[in-house]
């Protein structure tokens, strides 16, 4: 064991360039791979944000009786999908609505706006099918003039996000599929590099065993500072993104570690696979 | 200890290389295998540390047949032998010194056991002084010492070696040669590839001299077998 | 020559992967590299849209005579910063507010907005500064009320394009360091695993310029057939980004022809400084 | 033709190898290099073809002087010489062909020049039958004989050869030296290094004896000089 340490970094030792290369394409694969798993990440938070948002409001006629609408409130807050229901009164929907248009709110002097009930949805039940269900409950009431809920908006949420998680599935496989293939080919080279090592290893008596372990220990080294690099990549990415464009989030500590023990289960499978077949040859 | 049994050996684009061989090699017997360049000595040589696998016939080393044998019975194997290889096969990035304990590492050797065998090593070789030059820094002779020491480096049963004196002068030969007897004295066998008539001749010991891929003649037999051309 | 073409195509026969490598990892740099170009190329196209749009408004007196503002708009019409002066009516006020206001234009029955005039400025006349000037002289009309022309907004649009800018030549000029670092050590790579070969050839009387040939052109193919790579890959993403995200523009042919080139001149000159140092080192 | 003039060679590691060596060989001599394995006679040969530069001294060939010389001219002087190495140096991914082929490529031979010429220069060295043969499937002293075609190829007026017969049996060194024979009544000046004694004493041509270094007997002066001891 401790000669197959040192051959691994005797490996590196003499094939600087190549195990600088080895180390950056890793880095470089699984780099690209946490980015995309980022931006899924922060998508899917995103998404999760905005669809927290999805809000039903009921218009209510001019002349609605306050008990009606408080009984409807009552009615409306004990369905199993909605977690909040609010009143909003014609004097705070103008102020909304002021607050909303910005730039015109001086000259928004008189106007009329209905008051509204804001109906709140529970987790789970934000689909584009549930809120029309509730939606559609909600315009029986008499006093309801109309119903909102933006139909089209909930619609396209839903399709952007599936969308961007069949991109992240392919995107990514196909990611680790060239991370696999470039490790094999690194991992390839350096055995070719030191084929004549390891045909005369075996001629004086190495078995495969101990011929490969020096390159699977170099193919975990090499795994894991890919994978560290690659890491460090991502974070400052992240980083750069959350400071000049929109707040990002980054991978916990244990995704993290799982990125790092993926690039070494990469980098020792990769050797695995490379170095048996190529040992093969030399009988 | 060595079998050869009606070997055939036919390499794929140069054809056959040797035409149904048989010979056997007794536990501390000294061979040398003569005959001109591409007689197909080491051919020979090679099936005898399991290199090649015969296309016919069998080869037994130490109780390992060729038919049917693993890459682990291999290795194992030739933990047992040495072996001189006519183009030595140094390990170019490495000192004379690691070349030899090279070899004792690949079989497990205790590290504190390798240091005090590689010097003695060297010193029965002549080249204790040239211990940390690498391959490329010894002359053509030097090389080829190292190639021995490093072949007897596992105290093996079976010494093999191709044209191990190729590369030396008279004196060195001598030398040389006198370390294979000594190393045969002590119980090993030893089979050596040598184009070096002089030296087979005042040595008067066993000669097995190949021809066109087949013995011509084994001293053992003390017969000349008329030469069968090659179909 | 004849003989350097052959032997150039050798080294791809003979090191499959490792050539293969090479014109990947040109790839992939000048992919990185191209992508950050593209990026920056639509920052700046979406920014100068945007930018083109930016105008001042000048709201006008309930009481504003008609031959007044008549006047102001031939003066205004005619400062050298200013490309065209439009009249908005309060009815069209009304209008464009309900308008933009989306989900509350049919709860917007009655209400004020003043009249106002619309003023589009000039290209090369819409930084910060100018556009404040204009703004200060348009408030001297007596029958100006306020003047509009989101001053805060204003100033974000050309930082978010400084920053742009600068991140973009950082990162391509980070990039083109790593691109010609990787392409160096991909062709000392190959010249290692040849030296013996070099080295031979030197024997027999080979000149430098003679050994350095085949790497040339092998540098210069894998140059070339990194760029068409890596614009293969620029252009997948850069359409899978216009179908799923946003339209975006792609390079012209002039700009990919500059790519290849790009390619090209980083394979061979890499190839050069890599050959020629390691050349010198089989004395 | 080839003058070396108190030429001394120190490599980094090893120490002196060449210590005050002066000699000359003129145009169309053939000259032995003898002596023990490690006493320098490589290293006088790659003074020769410019592979080493002395340490000290000058080594003139063919005109071209050792001092300030450039990689350009080092190029065109090879182009003349004609070189066998010790180690044969074949290219391991060409064949014996295209091994021959490649010299000849190198110095700008015409491409229909080229393949007559190598099919005369292996039948010469008796290898025509395994001109589409890989060095790795060669026996060794098949591939000496590559190199020796090789080193013929461009018609050199030195041929410098480093043991090339290492590897051959009696009947291939007698033919191998034949040919160098022949190629030296040609009018090709032949520097041979060997430690075929018998193959030296026959042929009664020019001696060079190196020891330790130093020119310790030269034929041509008939007389044997003391060998001093290096310091
Ligand atoms: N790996 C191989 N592939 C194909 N042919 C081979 C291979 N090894 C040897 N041969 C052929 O087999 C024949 C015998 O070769 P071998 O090396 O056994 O000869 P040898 O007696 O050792 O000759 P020498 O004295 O020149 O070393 C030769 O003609 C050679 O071309
Ligand atoms: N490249 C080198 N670097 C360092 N030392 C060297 C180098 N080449 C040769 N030597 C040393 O110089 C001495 C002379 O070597 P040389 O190769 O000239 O001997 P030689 O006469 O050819 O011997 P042989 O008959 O064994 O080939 C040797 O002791 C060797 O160790
Ligand atoms: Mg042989
Ligand atoms: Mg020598």
């Amino acid at each position: 064991m401790r000669l197959a340490v040192r051959e691994a970094m005797l490996g590196f030792k003499r094939a600087p360039v190549l195990s600088a290369l080895s180390i950056t394409t890793i880095a470089f694969s699984l780099f690209a791979f946490g980015l995309f798993s980022l931006v899924a990440l922060n998508i899917r938070n995103t998404l999760r944000a905005v669809e927290s948002r999805v809000e039903i409001r009921a218009f209510l006629a001019e002349n609605a009786e306050a008990e009606a609408i408080a009984a409807a409130m009552g009615d409306i807050g004990g369905f199993k999908e909605v977690a909040r229901v609010e009143y909003v009164t014609p004097e705070q929907a103008l102020e909304r609505a002021k607050r909303e248009m910005g730039e015109f709110k001086d000259v928004f002097e008189a106007g009329f706006l209905p008051g509204s009930l804001d109906i709140r949805l529970r987790d789970g039940f934000r689909d584009p099918t549930t809120v029309k269900r509730v939606a559609d409950r909600v315009r029986t009431y008499a006093f309801v003039d109309d119903v909102r809920f933006g139909e089209e908006w909930v619609q396209k949420l839903y399709s952007i996000r599936n969308i961007a998680t069949a991109a992240g599935i392919i995107l990514g496989l196909a990611f680790a599929a060239v991370a696999i293939i470039v490790i094999g080919a690194t991992i390839r080279m350096a055995v070719m590099a030191r084929s004549r090592e390891i045909s005369i290893m075996r001629l004086v008596g190495a078995t495969d065993g101990f011929i490969q372990r020096p390159f699977l220990i170099e193919g975990f080294v090499k795994g894991v500072l890919g994978g560290a690099l690659a890491l460090g990549l991502t974070w400052l990415a992240s980083s750069l993104i959350s400071r000049y464009f929109i707040r990002t989030e980054f991978f916990d500590a244990r995704l993290a570690f799982l990125g790092l023990l993926g690039g070494a289960v990469i980098g020792v499978v990769g050797s695995a696979v490379s170095v048996g077949r190529q040992i093969r040859r030399v009988l | 200890m060595i079998r050869f049994a009606n070997v055939f050996k036919e390499y794929p684009r140069t054809g056959v290389a040797l035409n149904d061989v048989s010979f056997s090699v007794n536990k501390g017997e000294f061979v040398f295998l003569t005959g001109p360049s591409g007689a197909g000595k080491s051919s020979i040589l090679k099936l005898i540390y399991f290199d090649e696998l015969p296309s016919r016939g069998d080869v037994w080393v130490s109780g390992t047949r060729s038919k049917g044998v693993t890459r682990k019975e291999i290795s194992l194997l030739r933990r047992k032998l040495g072996v001189v290889f006519q183009d030595f096969r140094l390990l170019e990035d490495r000192t004379v010194e690691q070349n030899v304990a090279f070899a004792l590492d690949v079989i497990g050797t205790p590290p504190e056991k390798i240091h005090p065998k590689v010097s003695r090593l060297l010193t029965q070789v002549g080249l204790s002084s040239k211990s940390t030059n690498y391959p490329r820094e010894l002359s053509g002779g030097e090389q080829q010492r190292v190639a021995i020491a490093r072949a007897l480096a596992n105290d093996p049963f079976v010494l093999v070696a191709d044209e191990p004196t190729g590369n030396l002068d008279d004196r060195a030969t001598r030398g040389v040669f006198q370390l294979l007897r000594d190393i045969n004295a002590a119980g090993t066998a030893v089979v050596m590839a040598t184009h070096n008539i002089d030296l087979v001749k005042r040595a008067n010991l066993r000669v097995l001299e190949i021809n066109r891929g087949q013995v011509v003649f084994d001293s053992a037999e003390e017969k000349r077998r008329a030469p069968e051309l090659t179909p």
